[in-house]
């Protein structure tokens, strides 16, 4: 496997930190080598927030993403922040209810209601970043569904990891739905 | 606090600034008189002004200087 | 739970340093928080009380460095971790280490810096500091990791280089590689050696605390509570540890010891990674995080037939010179790279004596520099 | 009031759109708004109570400095339209000290956090108390060192949860207003940010009062200390506040068992004593007055 | 006690020829004597009356560590025959605390001066008289720094001149025994080098009380602060203790006009929480009872 | 006071330091006593308030530096004196001052360390401290007496760089200069050259802090007070002064602009007095007390036919090396003098890049170098 | 001090060691019973043993502990 | 003038240093270049201490004394540790009393009994330092008398220049004696 990286980008608060962890840990389950990085607000909380994981299965030198292949966007902001870092034909999951002005990008673009579902299905808003790991996995197969589930029950604090486990579903869910609205197209 | 006294029986203008409110919910769970309510994002919104006693709770309470008074 | 008993481990830069601290016997951490090192601390909080071990959040700096010295002196492997403002807090209390020679770890995360600055943005901008922050001639040994693996590796050599030479030892790491999650697989046990200080032979009454019957400067060190009854001074002192600064020619004796204990070691020190150097034109020097973009610069270029080597120095203090002129002698130029205004470059500039062209790639925005800036750099410069 | 106008340029305030408009917005570096401080953050109610205090006296903006620390707190200092200092940690209170020494005609307000002021800062904090020196010092103490993500300061609760008390917090903790007193302060207040009323009432005392005044207001952090203390929205922990404070006039009526794990609110200690700017213009006046004299002699 | 013999075999002690021999030599480091303080210099009286205190106890002289910041007063754990720590400025109480904590099985014990433990130290001392900490602290208060030469210190009297107060002081002094009660000490007493035989008695309770224990004791510096202020030798400062000092429980019968310029001494505050080293234990032996349990369930 | 009316005067150097910042407009002076300053302190407490100016004794050293900060602000020219443990706690505020621009002075009286050391010993210890004391890059100006006259006169210069380049000045003094007292005739206030602070030429409303409009990289300073209400932060900030840690353009920006500030001036900064260098064959470098020491050596191997001279540097840093290079490039060799392990010789081996040879007569026992050891050391070299 | 009493009026030895005493005078002066009194260097001298009442305290306040009282 | 050294030596307390800053002052009176600097003991007081004076008309380099062309030593220890320094046929001057081994050195060597003299004539051994410069000026001529009498004025506390000058002028007389018994011998 080359090189990938795909960096989870919205507002602090919305636990992309704990997503980019999770998602670098599945693949370590796979056997892969992970980095995860971050960078933080000017103040460890609030503002825009990024968390970049790369993906390989040589050494990784230089542990930071510059051309996602994988680019998350959770809020506008972030949107407009690093969409055009995007890896040509690379992929670019919006939260489609917080975004609403897409970049002009040659990728492939995927506009599930990421925090909506979580509110909406899960009852809470807080999951969102499960349901886009749920989503982002079953679209682009970075990892196993099975490694990613057990990071998620290994990482999240104790109690909640139903409600994690049920959103990662919940992605999933939707990103099957995507995919055949895509087939349908 | 018995020297707030609703002013002249007047209703105020409760103006919420939405660019500083952060929708902590402090205004609408500690009006005295349930003034205000949330919108499905969790904004605050003046929902009966009517029963407002003026006590300034509110504006004062706010953390975001986001909640302003005002009447004649 | 589960994680404990399987030596993969998936974390980051400050776990592995406290899992390092641990692993080489570290028992007692005193600490302030501050970002981009408050992690650590966090995590020690925990795990310390479990082992038998003590943790304890002091008020300041100052005193953090303060109560790792007196835990020492009763035997216990001390550390204590801070960034850039608290470590400036922590120097005057470094040269008593230094001087009174009590072993102990140093771990600064580096932040952007000079002041407040940038608190979770990365820099290497202290490492001058970490050889000449506190007042007057002091020996000091500083290692910096590039990966979360040498987070481990590298706090246990800070152990048993501390324990081995009774000298402060500083961990100089980067927000980077603290904040940085990595696969790795941490050594266990039998993999490590572990250096514990050498007690005194001798019984109570014919013990010198600062006699040095050994040739390698460092004399044996005796516990507090084991009626030795040594007195302990940051004064100059004789060999019995009382004051003597009445006295030019032991001062002359002491400081010269001191400093020589460690940069009369200065080849024995020399930790070193060199990728590549051998038939090198150019070789890249890089350390830290700011190594693995030189790493990967590196091998871009030879994919691109330029005959480039990296020179990652593990140890910064004592500062591999002669190594670095050793490899002046047989190559054309050299690019130092660091996230500072050229703090490693004076040292590399000094050691090459005009052998070499050295150039210098800096970055001070408190972003990573990134492998295309070195490779540029090397095509410039070839 | 040009700075405003400069800072009102810089975006739009939101204010606008409203109608409204809050009578400290001139007190605001509004470009900086809105604040970082989190949701339901009992900072933003004790920065508004002490600009309200300001307010009421009608002093001079332009006369008065405010000097903070480091910590989410001490980050006030950048949304007030004074001629304001954002120091080290812990050492507001030292650079304060230093501004008002070298011109006791400003206003010197010190405002800053539990962990700044009495951790770090602590020895400043007595030493400035010790000499009276005519400087406020408001503490927002939410308990907790927020910005660094909620580690426990020397005023957290014996047995509160932060992440470096994994156990419970066995230190115990500062009465901040008992050590100011004992250390020479000759104001001293505690308030709550649900109390703002009063809260503010005290500020507009300790900034009138000569000498070191000291007004503790209880913050809340939800982010951190509530989070951990099953405290769980600023709500909840503004209703703890309300619980828990008990006017200092009120106490002096209840049975003391009762009090045993209330916090009293209110005016604490309040003493005349010679200030220190004041002696020091003295001491120079007395020298001076010497030297003339010494110049008649000769 | 090879370590005594050691030392005696530097030098004659001078006791060789008198014939008589005081109890406390097992204690002294007696290569190092005569000690450098001057003639008359009361920090002597009180490390006599330390260690009059420490042999009364009985205490294991192997088992005991004593530490120091910097001053002439903190010159005393040079002459003292136990495992010895002399610091940096001020931070006595810091070292103190890293060592008590990594053993606590070992009698932990600060000796130093009024500057270092209240000017540069005072936050170390009042953090630790917080905790409740262990550790025993005498404070050498000649209300000077000696060590540089005469300077005056946070605990000079107003009024009192100095070599940095050439015009009298304006600062106001620390009440060092209140300071340390309001920050959570559990054992304060003020003794005087002129009171010796109480200062001692007092000395042997605060190293018998479990918590953190602190006894000012006045001592004299005939040399700085006797010199500047009309007090021309030891004994004329010695005299002046005599006059001024009163025992607290004859001043609760005194009219408290003829208290105005007394200085209290004796037991001032006492009480019982829980001491630091022992809470820390029980976290210890919890979250290992904890662990072994949890190993029990899986 | 016959004394003030008269230019002949016998004193100390630190007492001459003293009279120099009075000369330069000190008005403020926060400190705490150490061995060997406290003279300046001592002094100042009697001199400041006949003149209208502060005196205070704060708690501490770091309390002092704040305090020397926080009244520059106010526009009042503002002094500390130390020596090196102080020197090492006053580090983190002087980051500050530096980050913040804010001019002030800093006396360092050196004496022997590290730690507590020989406190009434002289030492030329503290060099690299001046200059890496603080965490992160920051511009420094350091100045170093050799007389009881320079004491006076490079104190005037300190106020007046400091001014000038909104920065941090230090003195190092050394013990022996700071405690020899010698006849002076100090300059009346028509030869000097007073420097103060440019104030912002634009009302309130216009003034941005940070914002540099002139040439010379120093932005005008307003008064607190004078209803500038501007925002002085040690976060990185942008031109008005609020703080822009997001930012890496900026932080680019604005620590290049603080480290040119000083270090692009190194030509112009440079304050060297040579002595017999034009047609030297060996040239001693020396500085503070030990100049005096190698000036009596040159003109004893002179009086033997020894082409030797003397290069003496009033400023340390920024390190004149551009000056040493020239010279470097013309002798055969160069011998640093000084009382620590070769600090500055490390300066000067770096600037001389292997064109000349460089030798080290180092103390560092607490005594003064004498010329006897620098004059063998000039026969040997030669 | 009321229980410090004269030991079966028994003289005590009164050592004072020559080479740790810096003839500070305060044995001298604060002795309640004047037992001591100064040679010409300013050393102190044991003058009147006997009407020494064993209180101690010249003992206790050597500053130099260069004095001790011993006795059967 | 050539360079002059000067070393008064004795221990803390015994005034040395100030001794040396009047001598220094009066040679600056004198119209002469002078340089003082002291030793203290490690604490800044007790113990050895000495004062050094380097006088010359032209500038002073190197200030310390090495080989002092006039030693003053007030007790034993001092001059044990100094009288080897003294250059050869200078001058060495010791308190007779306190002095009781008189080294082998070659030098012209003057015994007065100074600190008794002050005791005696002065009723005061403070003044022994001034008795000593008293001794010093009036055998050597380094300085001007007047010059050291109006350093002496200056330098001393105030209400205290009547006895101090008493005191050098009972140095004064002491030296005369001395010359005059010399001569006679
Ligand atoms: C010398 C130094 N040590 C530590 C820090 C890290 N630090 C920043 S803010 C802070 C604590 C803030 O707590 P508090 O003052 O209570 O403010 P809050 O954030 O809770 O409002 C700490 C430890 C620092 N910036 N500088
Ligand atoms: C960091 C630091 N600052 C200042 C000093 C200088 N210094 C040494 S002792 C002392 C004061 C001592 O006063 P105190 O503690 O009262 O002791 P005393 O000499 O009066 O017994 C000072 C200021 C120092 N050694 N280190
Ligand atoms: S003023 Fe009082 S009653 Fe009216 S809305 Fe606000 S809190 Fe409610
Ligand atoms: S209190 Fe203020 S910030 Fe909170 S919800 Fe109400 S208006 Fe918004
Ligand atoms: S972390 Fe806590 S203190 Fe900081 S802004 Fe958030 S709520 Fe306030
Ligand atoms: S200077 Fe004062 S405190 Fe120091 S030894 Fe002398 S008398 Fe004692
Ligand atoms: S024991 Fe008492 S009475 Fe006897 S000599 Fe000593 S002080 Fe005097
Ligand atoms: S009290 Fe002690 S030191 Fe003082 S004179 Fe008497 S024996 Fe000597
Ligand atoms: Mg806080
Ligand atoms: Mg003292």
């Amino acid at each position: 496997m080359k090189r990938i990286e795909i960096r989870l980008s919205g507002s602090g608060g919305q636990g992309l930190v704990l997503a980019g962890i999770i998602l670098a840990e599945a693949a370590v389950r796979d056997g892969l080598n992970a980095v995860q990085t971050q960078s933080y607000g000017p103040e460890a909380r609030g503002g825009a927030s990024k968390s970049e994981v790369v993906l390989s299965d040589l050494d990784i030198d230089y542990p930071k993403v510059i051309y996602p292949d994988i680019l998350l966007a959770m809020t506008q902001e972030a949107c407009d922040r690093y969409a055009a870092d995007l890896q040509r034909d690379g992929i670019l999951v919006v939260d489609g209810r917080m975004v609403v002005k897409l970049p002009a990008v040659q990728a492939r673009v995927y506009r599930p209601e990421i925090t909506n579902l979580a509110q909406e299905r899960l009852g809470n808003r807080v999951v969102a970043n499960m349901v886009a790991l749920g989503f982002i996995v079953a679209t682009t197969g970075v990892v196993s569904i099975d490694s990613l589930k057990s990071a998620v029950s290994d990482r999240v604090p104790r109690g909640t990891q139903e409600l994690n486990l049920k959103a990662v579903e919940a992605g999933i869910t939707e990103a099957v739905r995507w995919r055949e609205n895509e087939r349908e197209n | 606090m018995a020297q707030v006294k609703k002013k002249q029986g007047k209703v105020p203008g409760i103006f919420i600034n939405r660019r500083w409110c952060k929708r902590c919910g402090i205004c609408v769970e500690l009006c005295p008189k349930k003034v205000f309510t949330t919108d499905t994002l969790g904004n605050p919104v003046v929902k009966r002004p009517e029963s407002c006693v003026w006590c300034e709770l509110c504006e004062l309470r706010c953390p975001d200087l986001a909640l302003k008074l005002e009447g004649e | 739970m589960a994680r404990v008993n399987t030596r993969t481990r998936f974390i980051q830069g400050n776990e592995a340093c406290t899992e390092g601290a641990l692993a080489a016997g570290m028992r007692f951490f005193a600490g302030y928080p501050i970002t981009p090192s408050t992690e650590i601390a966090e995590i020690l909080a925990e795990r310390l009380p479990r082992v038998g071990g003590t943790f304890v959040q002091m008020e300041d700096e100052i005193s953090s460095m303060a109560a790792v010295i007196g835990a020492s002196l009763t035997g216990v492997k001390a550390m204590t971790a801070t960034s850039g403002p608290g470590f400036s807090l922590k120097q005057e209390n470094i040269g008593f280490a230094a001087f009174t020679e009590v072993p102990c770890v140093i771990v600064n995360v580096q932040r952007k810096g000079p002041s407040t600055g940038m608190p979770t943005s990365p820099a290497q901008g202290d490492v001058m500091q970490a050889r000449w922050g506190t007042h007057g001639d002091h020996p000091v040994i500083a290692l910096t990791p590039f990966s979360v693996l040498e987070a481990f590796t590298l706090t246990v050599e800070a152990f048993n280089l501390a324990e081995k030479y009774r000298v402060p030892v500083i961990l100089l790491m980067d927000e980077v590689i603290a904040h940085m999650r990595e696969r790795v697989e941490l050594p266990g046990p039998e993999d490590l050696e572990i250096v514990d200080r050498r007690k005194p032979a001798v019984k109570p009454g014919e013990y010198y605390p600062y006699d040095v019957e050994e040739e390698d400067g460092v004399p044996p060190m005796a516990v507090f509570g084991e009626g030795y009854r040594f007195h302990v001074t940051g004064l100059y002192h004789d060999a019995m540890g009382y004051p003597a600064t009445g006295n030019p020619r032991l001062a002359d004796q002491l400081i010269r010891r001191l400093v020589r204990k460690i940069e009369g070691r200065v080849e024995e020190l020399t930790m070193v990674d060199e990728v590549q150097t051998e038939d090198a034109k150019v070789v890249v020097v890089a350390y830290g995080s700011v190594a693995r973009s030189a790493a990967r610069a590196v091998r871009l270029a030879r994919e691109e037939g330029y005959r480039v080597g990296l020179f990652r120095p593990k140890i910064i203090w004592p500062f591999p010179a002669p190594r670095v002129r050793k490899l002046a002698a047989r190559v054309e130029g050299l690019i130092v790279t660091e996230m500072n205004m050229g703090q490693v470059f004076r040292e590399v500039e000094r050691a090459v004596q005009g052998m070499a062209k050295v150039d210098l790639v800096s970055r001070v925005d408190g972003e990573l520099i990134t492998p295309v800036e070195v490779l540029t750099a090397i095509k410039e410069v070839y | 009031m040009p700075t405003l106008t400069r800072q009102v340029s810089r975006g739009e305030t939101g204010w606008e759109e409203t109608g409204g408009k809050p009578g400290l917005l001139g007190y605001l570096r509004t470009g900086m708004m809105p604040h970082l401080w989190c949701p339901g953050c009992g900072h933003g109610i004790i920065m508004g109570a002490f600009l309200r205090a300001f307010d009421r006296l009608g002093w001079d903006q332009d006369e008065t400095i405010i000097v903070s620390g480091i910590g989410c707190s001490s980050r006030v200092t950048g949304y007030l339209d004074f001629d304001t200092l954002h120091t080290t940690h812990g050492r507001a209170l030292a650079f304060a000290t230093g501004v008002k020494l070298a011109n006791p005609k400003l206003n010197v307000i010190v405002l800053a956090g539990d962990g700044d002021l009495a951790a770090i800062g602590g020895n400043h904090l007595i030493h400035a108390a010790r000499r009276n020196i005519n400087i406020t010092t408001i503490c927002f103490n939410n308990n907790i060192y927020g910005m660094t993500s909620g580690q426990f300061s020397p005023v957290s609760p014996t047995g509160s949860w932060a992440t470096t008390t994994p156990y419970g917090s066995i230190d115990r903790p500062f009465d901040l207003c008992e050590l100011v007193r004992a250390a020479g302060g000759t104001y001293v207040a505690r308030g709550t940010a649900y109390h703002v009323r009063s809260l503010t009432g005290l500020i507009e005392k300790a900034l009138k009062h000569k000498g070191f005044s000291f007004v503790e207001a209880l913050s809340q952090c939800p982010t951190y200390f509530g989070r951990r203390n099953q405290l769980h929205n600023a709500v909840d922990m503004l209703l703890w506040q309300k619980e828990h404070a008990v006017n200092v006039r009120a106490a002096t009526r209840m049975d003391p068992e009762d009090l045993r794990d209330k916090i009293l609110i209110g005016e604490l200690y309040r003493s005349e004593a010679p200030e220190y700017t004041e002696e020091y213009a003295r001491i120079r006046e007395q020298v001076r007055q010497k030297a003339r004299e010494g110049d008649l002699v000769q």
